[in-house]
């Protein structure tokens, strides 16, 4: 086993743990949390198998859009937190109620 | 050579082990505050792995946005929140409580986690060992591209058209949260002469790396989302002094900036395919300093909308009441 | 381009368009929502004439426009489906006569005569449906414009009974899909044909057959009442009583039992059908709603229930017909759908024309009734003698051409159940004509209204009137060319000697 | 490749001019709805060109850049991306207009530009032939839709969108890990090429989980659906009718697209687990939305069990790829036209009475008569029953089941189709009732009356429109490509 390949289980590692915490966690910004290391393990797969190539130069392709990838997950962590703070301001509480979390 | 490679090997493991450890931590940590501060370490310590993996321009990428931008986003976040909440950490706590969960439910999930870590794993090792990707497509097409740097070759041209819609996903982040209505001002602390007196020092500086960021990009790591999230920096570290911006530049010109990135894009993009044919295609002669508008058009707007969307709540302004 | 292609079409469209106009009139446009609703009576009355003739000379009118690539809608005319659309046409003339009487200064009455048009364009539709698709589509169509008649009053009875209305009818509709859809796997063609599209079928497929004849028969018997999916209709007389006779002897049950004379006859074909065995069954149940239908009726005290009851026995007159497999019981089954609707909507105008007058709803309540409103009396005699069968009324025929066929199939038990029949009939209908004649005026009527010198409205008297000699005129000109007795014979001749 | 110069490429424009018109839209506030109208008919008439190029020269093909795949973005556009992008445009309009009257002055400024980047992030999606670039328009169309879902401010509005927010990032997200998995195995994002070289390996195996659970979270198949009945219900009419009429659509598109050109022949077990999922969604949804007391619920729990329908072409798929696709494509268009004008009736409902309980619509047929006449049309397509849109769907997919034997598909359809008629019957029930009128009703602007009842009545249309519009949806190669059946 190479060292891309331990960064990429490495991901794969993060997007369960993020998936967990998004599960298991209730308060809205661990959500968001957790969704933005989710985020961060699939990078890190798209990255790190891009290095299996012979030559020198690894894979620009998945750089490119992981750089793509980083943007949209900053605007949809401002989006969520904006979201989150109204929520709390109107209903005074950053869990989602009798959330079915049973099914997610 | 080999004690070198021994070493970050070593150096690669010490970083998966932390970044795990970090993130477990971030997952599990009964404080919020903590697991901010955690998570932005964990996004310091992707930008280091990045470097690992020879992905510069995503390790600038990140520092910038990961760790820097998101983090200040969750902090701003999080004051607002216990500005919103009397006893915030009596809350958390008791947000904490009521987790207790039964003792299935507490396990069931941390199978599913190891099942689908096992499944998954057993899928990317499945994967041949060496892989070319588009590599050699890349290489074939770099001295038609315009720029020397392939990843700003493909995130501006070969994959140009995905760039224009990220433009507008940004400008839909934006646009959503102002949709929301103003949220609660950050409260005043965050207003100190010592920062106020750094801002005027840093914010020169940092928009001095934009520019710098913005113009290498072409040929090094670099680009347009690097310059601009380095210029949104430059534009939370204005707001968190307390910069007060004038209300007339709230109007058309703000606006304006921030629909800059994804118009030009459209524009060129359409004026392109009516002179050209294509939908970005550009001229082989023209690509380089039609890339480079574009980049300029975006770094702009990239930094506006990053420091609107730290600011949070639309600008006061007689257009939106 | 050639009219016959087109007057189908017309001939729905006739109802259809008035229909959706009279539903953007202004409730007060009183004379204009006439005006249109007249029109469209007579000008379909006009059309389906003008395809008698063509029919009886030879003539193919048939309308045929692509659905899905391989499936058509289309609308024929045939001798069964004039046969139907003539009843239902004439009938529809004069029901809606009788209805601008009945609802006179009664509130949303353009949405009522919207629902009232697009009804008959349904019922219209399913009789000139050319295969089984297209029938389907007006059959649900009926539904559909149904329920807003049921519920046209908005009290919570009505509510109830339209929500009951369509249970059965909803659940009838998914029936009859599943059977089409079917039906359209194993054959490629829903085309109604004499004598059946099934007969080149490979044997491996009967107990496929004999399942989707089940499913169909019971989607379609919902419809006509047959037991025990008749639960329906007799709550179904909360309805203002245009529409209850509209339900009961022109669109809704008659919809069911032409289907079912549909399924039989151009589905399967009356041999294929008694081949796979499933008539006697059909026969059994239909001669046991007869009888059961009686008994029910028996016990009613509310006469527009009773009706209701003597509806669900007398429908499946046809049904028996058909089932019997034999000529001259077809004639009889077909000519009842006629003979039926007439007698029957005669009895609702009454019943009707009692409500609206002296305030009676309730056979207890008639007594003497015959003196203060003699004509409406005649002419529910009339009807009521024909329901129970008594010469020279139409009814009679119907019985006649029954029993005859039933012996003539060896199949004698139907004579028994058509006596039984007779002698209930008798025995919920006798007792009201007495009553009605010869029992003494009660010194009040629970809810009196005066319409001047008549005994009552114009309007309400007409219908009756008219539809009562129709009853009588069936019965005694039966040799005449257009009777529906000739007319059913040419049916019947059509499905079973023709080569 | 060919004819790079020589057509009018429609399909540019589709994604350039919404684009365009919602920058327009945010820079002149003042003007939104004149823009907002001029863009989404400028659409609808690209997606008429779109047609009637794609009638004459079969698919379209464009090579973003002139580079081609798989260095490049390839645009594509057959006959079921022509059908998706014709529901965009008709629900589209539909809700438009609706919208003029709909939304106060501030409302409007917020609405529109997110309006308008949606339609462009939708045609784009249903133009796109590259999985990593349709991971982009995802991202617009979900964050659109989490924008528009919480338009109205209300409590209720920002809880339902930020469970929508929630399920989309992490439908995303799942999405994306599959797409580094597929371009990893084959070295490319297109979806073509994609074809060609993916074989059966544990690879593929996990990017085919991965991408089924995250499109299906997004669609919201049954048990995913669980974020869907708050969002949709809580959103102001005309969002709701877009959220349930077109958002929800786009990602059950991709996962039927990628299903028919790279998944169908590699997937034992995994179609019949989409297909029973669906079954339990048709069912669970309806019995759902029969106990429900509002209005706006209850039509959202309609969709859950209309999105069921369409997972059961997974099922079928393999044996008859066209008649069941070309089935559900069906039944997408009429549910959109039928569900759009449901959503738009509660909003006149609401309008009108200031609440959305059945039980007290009393009187509702006399004074709102257009309205309550749209939600009994498109109830006619929602129930199946004929001539309607809905009824076709039905129909086709019923012959295919029925062909390949299987009956559970069948009854199930049964049963969906008479517990929708139960559903919706409640409703009109209640609106006959005669009940003393309790409060001093609000006029509802003609407009909105006649946008629904259009769009109640386009889904009826549809009943009769099924051999051109079959036509439509053979455009293409599709089939072909899969190189399965036909």
């Amino acid at each position: 086993m190479n060292i891309p390949m331990i960064y990429a289980l490495l991901g794969i590692t993060l997007f369960s743990v993020g998936l967990y915490g998004l599960i298991v966690r209730e308060h809205l910004l661990r959500k968001i949390l957790a969704l933005n290391i989710m985020g961060s393990g699939i990078f890190l797969v798209l990255v790190a198998l891009g290095k299996r190539s012979v030559g020198d130069l690894p894979d620009p392709v998945p750089h490119a859009m992981v750089i793509t990838g980083i943007v949209v997950a900053v605007s949809a962590t401002a989006l969520a937190l904006t979201l989150m703070l109204k929520l709390v301001e109107v209903s005074g509480s950053a869990v989602l109620h009798d959330a079915p979390k049973e099914r997610s | 050579m080999e004690a070198i490679d021994i070493a970050l090997g070593l150096f690669d493991l010490l970083l998966v082990f932390l970044l795990l450890w970090l993130a477990w931590l971030v997952m599990s940590s009964e404080d919020l505050f903590k697991a901010i501060v955690l998570f932005v370490a964990f996004g310091l310590l992707m930008a280091l792995v990045w470097v690992r993996l020879e992905a510069p321009d995503i390790a600038l990428a990140e520092a910038a946005i990961g760790a820097g931008l998101t983090g200040a986003l969750l902090m701003a976040a999080l004051d607002r929140l216990n500005a919103v909440k009397p006893m915030p950490a009596a809350a958390v706590v008791t947000s904490a409580k009521r987790e207790q969960p039964s003792l299935p439910s507490k396990v069931l999930p941390l199978v599913a986690l190891v099942l689908i870590v096992l499944g998954l794993g057993y899928a990317l090792l499945s994967l041949p060992d060496v892989a070319d990707g588009l590599v050699p497509n890349v290489k074939e097409q770099m001295a038609q591209s315009g720029v020397k740097n392939p990843v700003t070759a493909v995130l501006l041209n070969f994959r140009g058209y995905d760039t224009l819609l990220e433009m507008v996903v940004l400008l839909l982040a934006l646009l959503s949260v102002w949709s929301l209505g103003g949220v609660r001002k950050l409260s005043p602390r965050n207003t100190n002469p010592v920062l106020a007196s750094l801002c005027r020092v840093l914010v020169p500086v940092l928009i001095l790396v934009s520019c710098y960021l913005l113009w290498v990009g072409a040929d090094a790591p670099g680009g347009a989302f690097q310059a601009g999230s380095v210029l949104g920096a430059a534009g939370v570290l204005l707001l968190l002094s307390g910069w007060h911006v004038e209300q007339k530049i709230l109007l058309w010109p703000l606006r304006f900036i921030l629909v800059l990135g994804s118009g030009v894009f459209i524009i060129i993009a359409a004026v392109l395919f009516f002179t050209q044919g294509g939908l970005l295609t550009y001229p082989v002669a023209q690509a380089g300093w039609l890339i480079l508008l574009l980049e300029s058009a975006a770094t702009l707007s990239i930094g506006a909308t990053l420091a609107a969307l730290f600011f949070g709540g639309i600008p006061k302004s007689r257009v939106d009441q | 381009m050639n009219w016959h292609t087109w007057i189908p079409l017309f001939v729905v469209v006739s109802s259809l368009l008035p229909g959706l106009i009279i539903f953007g009139l202004p409730e007060e446009r009183v004379g204009l929502r006439t005006i249109l609703n007249l029109t469209g009576a007579v000008i379909k009355l006009l059309l389906v004439s003008w395809m008698i003739w063509g029919v009886y000379q030879g003539d193919h009118f048939e309308t045929r426009v692509a659905l899905l690539p391989d499936l058509d809608l289309v609308l024929r005319a045939g001798p069964l489906a004039l046969f139907f659309v003539a009843l239902s046409t004439i009938l529809w003339l004069v029901t809606t006569i009788y209805a601008i009487g009945y609802l006179e200064g009664s509130p949303n009455r353009s949405r009522f005569f919207g629902f009232f048009s697009l009804c008959v364009t349904a019922t219209v539709g399913v009789a000139l449906a050319g295969n089984l698709i297209t029938f389907l589509l007006f059959y649900e169509l009926l539904t559909l414009a149904t329920y807003p008649l049921i519920v046209h009053r908005g009290t919570d009875t009505a509510r109830r009974a339209g929500q009951t209305y369509l249970r059965y009818t909803i659940f009838g509709g998914a029936l009859i899909l599943l059977g089409t859809v079917w039906l359209y796997q194993l054959t490629g063609t829903l085309e109604f044909t004499p004598r059946g599209f099934l007969t080149h079928i490979d044997p491996q497929h009967y107990p496929a057959l004999k399942i989707i004849f089940v499913l169909l028969i019971a989607g379609l018997g919902v419809k006509a009442a047959l037991f025990p999916l008749h639960g329906w209709l007799p709550q179904a007389m909360v309805a203002p009583a245009p529409v209850s006779a509209l339900l009961h002897a022109v669109a809704v049950v008659k919809a069911g039992a032409f289907g079912i004379v549909r399924v039989v006859y151009d589905v399967f074909g009356v041999e294929f059908s008694a081949d796979l065995g499933v008539t006697t069954p059909l026969a059994w149940i239909a001669a046991f709603t007869i009888i059961y239908g009686s008994l029910r009726a028996l016990f009613q005290d509310d006469l527009k229930r009773r009706l209701a009851f003597s509806t669900v026995s007398q429908v499946s007159y046809i049904a028996l017909g058909v089932a019997i497999a034999g000529p001259i019981a077809t004639i009889g089954g077909v000519v009842h759908l006629v003979h039926q609707g007439l007698m029957k909507i005669t009895l609702f105008f009454c019943a009707g024309n009692l409500a609206e007058t002296l305030g009676i709803h309730k056979v207890s309540e008639m007594n003497g009734v015959g003196r203060r409103m003699p004509w409406t009396m005649a002419a529910f005699t009339v009807g009521a003698l024909g329901m129970i069968g008594a010469p020279p009324v139409a009814g009679f025929i119907s019985k006649w051409y029954l029993g005859v066929g039933a012996l003539e199939a060896g199949q004698d038990w139907v004579l028994l159940v058509l006596m039984g029949s007779s002698l209930l009939n008798c025995a919920y209908f006798l007792p009201i004509l007495y009553s009605a004649w010869f029992k003494p005026t009660p010194k009040s009527w629970p809810e009196e209204h005066h319409f001047g010198r008549q005994e009552t409205a114009w309007a309400l008297l007409l219908p009756p009137l008219i539809t009562a000699l129709m009853a009588l005129a069936a019965g005694l000109m039966t040799g005449l060319p257009f009777s529906p007795l000739e007319w059913a014979k040419i049916i019947a001749e059509r499905e079973f000697y023709q080569p | 490749m060919g004819g790079l110069l020589s057509d009018a490429h429609w399909g540019v424009l589709l994604i350039l001019l919404p684009l365009f018109g919602g920058l327009c839209s945010f820079l002149w506030p003042g003007a939104v709805k004149f823009i907002g109208l001029a863009t989404v008919s400028a659409v609808a008439l690209s997606v008429v060109g779109l047609g009637d190029q794609l009638l004459t020269t079969g698919v379209y093909h464009h090579a973003v850049g002139g580079w081609g795949a798989p260095l490049g973005i390839d645009l594509y556009a057959d006959g079921l991306s022509l059908f998706m992008l014709m529901v965009n445009a008709l629900v589209g309009l539909g809700v438009s207009i609706y919208a003029l009257d709909y939304f106060d002055q501030g409302e409007a400024r917020r609405f529109w530009p997110l309006w308008l980047l949606l339609l462009g992030g939708l045609n784009a999606l249903f133009l796109s032939a590259d999985i990593f670039n349709l991971y982009v328009t995802l991202e617009i169309v979900g964050l659109a839709g989490v924008g528009l879902a919480s338009l109205s401010r209300s409590g209720a509005a920002l809880d339902g969108a930020m469970r929508y927010l929630m399920a989309t990032l992490l439908g995303s997200l799942c999405y994306l890990l599959g797409v580094a998995l597929l371009y990893h195995s084959a070295g490319t994002v297109d979806i073509p090429l994609l074809a060609e070289r993916l074989e059966s390996t544990p690879p593929v195996w996990a990017a085919l989980g991965l991408i089924c659970a995250g499109l299906a979270l997004k669609t919201a198949l049954f048990p995913l659906h669980f974020w869907l009945p708050k969002a949709h219900a809580s959103a102001s009419a005309p969002v709701s009718a877009l959220l349930s009429a077109l958002v929800v659509k786009a990602s059950f598109y991709i996962l039927l697209r990628l299903w028919l050109e790279i998944f169908s022949v590699r997937t034992e077990g995994v179609d019949d687990l989409l297909g029973a999922l669906g079954m339990a969604a048709i069912i669970w949804g309806s019995l759902q939305a029969l106990q429900q007391t509002r209005l706006k619920l209850m039509i959202a729990y309609s969709t859950v069990s209309q999105m069921g329908y369409l997972f059961l072409v997974f099922p079928l798929a393999a044996a008859g790829a066209f008649s069941a696709w070309s089935a559900v494509a069906y039944l997408i268009l009429s549910h959109a036209l039928a569900k759009s004008s449901m959503f738009l009736v509660a909003g006149n409902l609401m309008h009108f009475g200031g609440h959305d309980r059945i039980a007290d619509l009393d009187r509702a047929v006399q004074r709102l008569p257009i309205t309550v006449g749209a939600f009994a049309l498109a109830g006619v397509s929602i129930m199946g029953l004929p001539p309607s849109g809905g009824f076709i769907g039905k129909w086709l997919l019923l012959n295919e089941a029925l062909n390949q034997g299987r009956w559970d598909l069948v009854i199930v359809m049964m049963i969906g189709g008479v517990l929708a008629a139960a559903y919706i019957f409640k409703v009109l029930g209640f609106a006959f009732t005669q009940a003393p009128v309790t409060h001093e009703p609000k006029g509802v602007p003609a407009i909105m009356e006649w946008s629904a009842l259009l769009l109640a009545v386009a889904a009826i249309v549809l009943g009769f429109l099924a051999s051109p519009l079959m036509l439509i949806l053979g455009i293409g190669e599709t089939v072909q490509l899969m190189g399965a059946g036909q």
